[in-house]
């Protein structure tokens, strides 16, 4: 039952990784609404969401998502996700996200696929 | 041979915030009792959750809870099998009229709300909703995979 | 001149971890609205989950669920007063020797478990406890401030 | 629902300060042993708990308290709290454990009285 969402953020030059750990909820997609807006401030440009510890999402936290991605694309950057669980994955595609942000499998492609430069 | 499982479980929870995740618990619990995948688990979880989040946000009654019940069976003759039905004793609502005004993937502007239906016909074998005046009940049928040996 | 409120909730819990949250929030819920002060919230809170995680820990039954009902009153007459009822289809236990064992302020060695019908004592007005061999039920009341006007 | 604790330390020389936020259950209670060790390990003989953010605990998370002080004392150290409800500090002495530790209202008093050294 605590399920409170858990941000960590790893910055790479003008990138950033964004690891979410628990329920992607309202709270929860607010909580990495306002990181990713503080890294969009600060010059981020390419974002990596990795929810390899999110086991459970829900519509509303996805379109504060869905959000996040349009804010990111009127700025010309780019939102990706990886290290999604399969449902997760299938909740994505459901509600059109996986039009909108690359999804990768581990963050190893991701990194090499989006040339994300070594933590500076 | 394995023994036939049988199981059933009523609850009744008060509508607070993320009272959803007591319930993903439950299900979650009963469906690996009958021998369901991971994925199939998972995807309850989500269809429950959004059938929650509705009753908790559109609801909008006086008798501040949801009713859940659960049934579950599971032998070597047949496919797991989980029911859910998720009642509040809310205003309800049409779900011909939600359906239509459902959002869709339309490029360039996703909108905001308007997927919890969706997910939970996505991620169920059987969405049902039978809603009024005196609330709404969402029943839905979850079939795992006929069990190897 | 304010109304008499009247306020009465049950609910069906499953016996999982951290379900002691959901009561605090609908004890606490109710007592606001039987105006009980701040402390007097809280210790409700404290006594309530005390009360649920010994039925989850001790009662061992099948039926993995918690019974609560609240009924609360609250009047120009009188103090607010808040019932609260805990079941749980477990075991049972003897109060009377749980009570002989409980814990004592030892100087030097405070014993790790024991507490939790003296935290309820301490909080509530009064608590009684009926258990058997078919569960057990904590039975609490709290009496609020009367109303300042 | 979502009641998770998080702990944060603030390191002051041989002293430490411990915030906790959210409920002290035997999670709770295992985190704030942990963290309070490893503390322990690297040389902290004194170590005070602000539990500001905290506004419910239980039996066990406390006992588990107790056993912290405990170890503490086993190495000449020592433990207080500060920052308690009112409720809480009513738990704490029916639970004996007002006993074995200080308790400050405040962390300027308790930072005071326990001459805890500025941030190191
Ligand atoms: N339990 C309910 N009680 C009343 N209305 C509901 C309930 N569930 C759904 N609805 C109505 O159906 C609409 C569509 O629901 P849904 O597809 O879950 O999308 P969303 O909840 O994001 O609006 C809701 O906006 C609401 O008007
Ligand atoms: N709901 C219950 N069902 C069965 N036994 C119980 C229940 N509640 C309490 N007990 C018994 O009473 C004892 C004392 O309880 P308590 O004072 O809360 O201390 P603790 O739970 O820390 O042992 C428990 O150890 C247990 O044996």
């Amino acid at each position: 039952m605590t399920e409170d969402l858990k941000v960590a953020v790893q910055r790479r030059g003008d990138a950033a990784i964004l690891y979410t750990k628990g329920y992607i909820n309202n709270l929860g997609g607010e909580e990495i609404a306002n990181r990713a807006y503080e890294l969009m401030d600060d010059g981020v440009r390419m974002l990596l969401l990795n929810l390899r510890e999110t086991k459970i999402v829900n519509s509303i936290g996805i379109s504060i998502l869905i959000e996040v991605i349009e804010k990111m694309a009127e700025r010309d950057g780019k939102i990706a996700f990886c290290c999604l669980t399969p449902v997760i994955q299938k909740t994505f595609q459901i509600m059109g996200l996986a039009q909108y942000a690359q999804i990768f499998t581990d963050e190893e492609n991701a990194v090499r696929e989006l040339n994300l430069t070594a933590s500076a | 041979m394995t023994e036939a499982v049988e199981r059933q479980m009523e609850l009744t929870l008060p509508m607070i915030e993320d009272i959803e995740i007591a319930v993903v618990k439950t299900a979650s619990d009963l469906a690996r009792e009958l021998g369901m995948s991971g994925d199939q688990i998972d995807e309850i979880a989500h269809a429950v959750v959004e059938a929650c989040i509705n009753a908790r946000e559109h609801a909008c009654c006086d008798d501040q809870r949801i009713y859940l019940r659960f049934a579950g069976t599971s032998s070597d003759e047949g496919k797991p099998k989980l029911e859910i039905w998720v009642t509040d004793h809310g205003r309800g609502f049409d779900p011909e009229t939600a359906k239509a005004h459902r959002q869709h993937r339309s490029p360039g502007s996703p909108r905001k709300r308007g997927w919890g239906l969706q997910i939970m016909e996505a991620h169920m074998d059987r969405v049902d909703i039978e809603s009024g005046p005196s609330g709404t009940t969402i029943h839905m049928v979850k079939y795992g995979e006929r069990r190897e040996r």
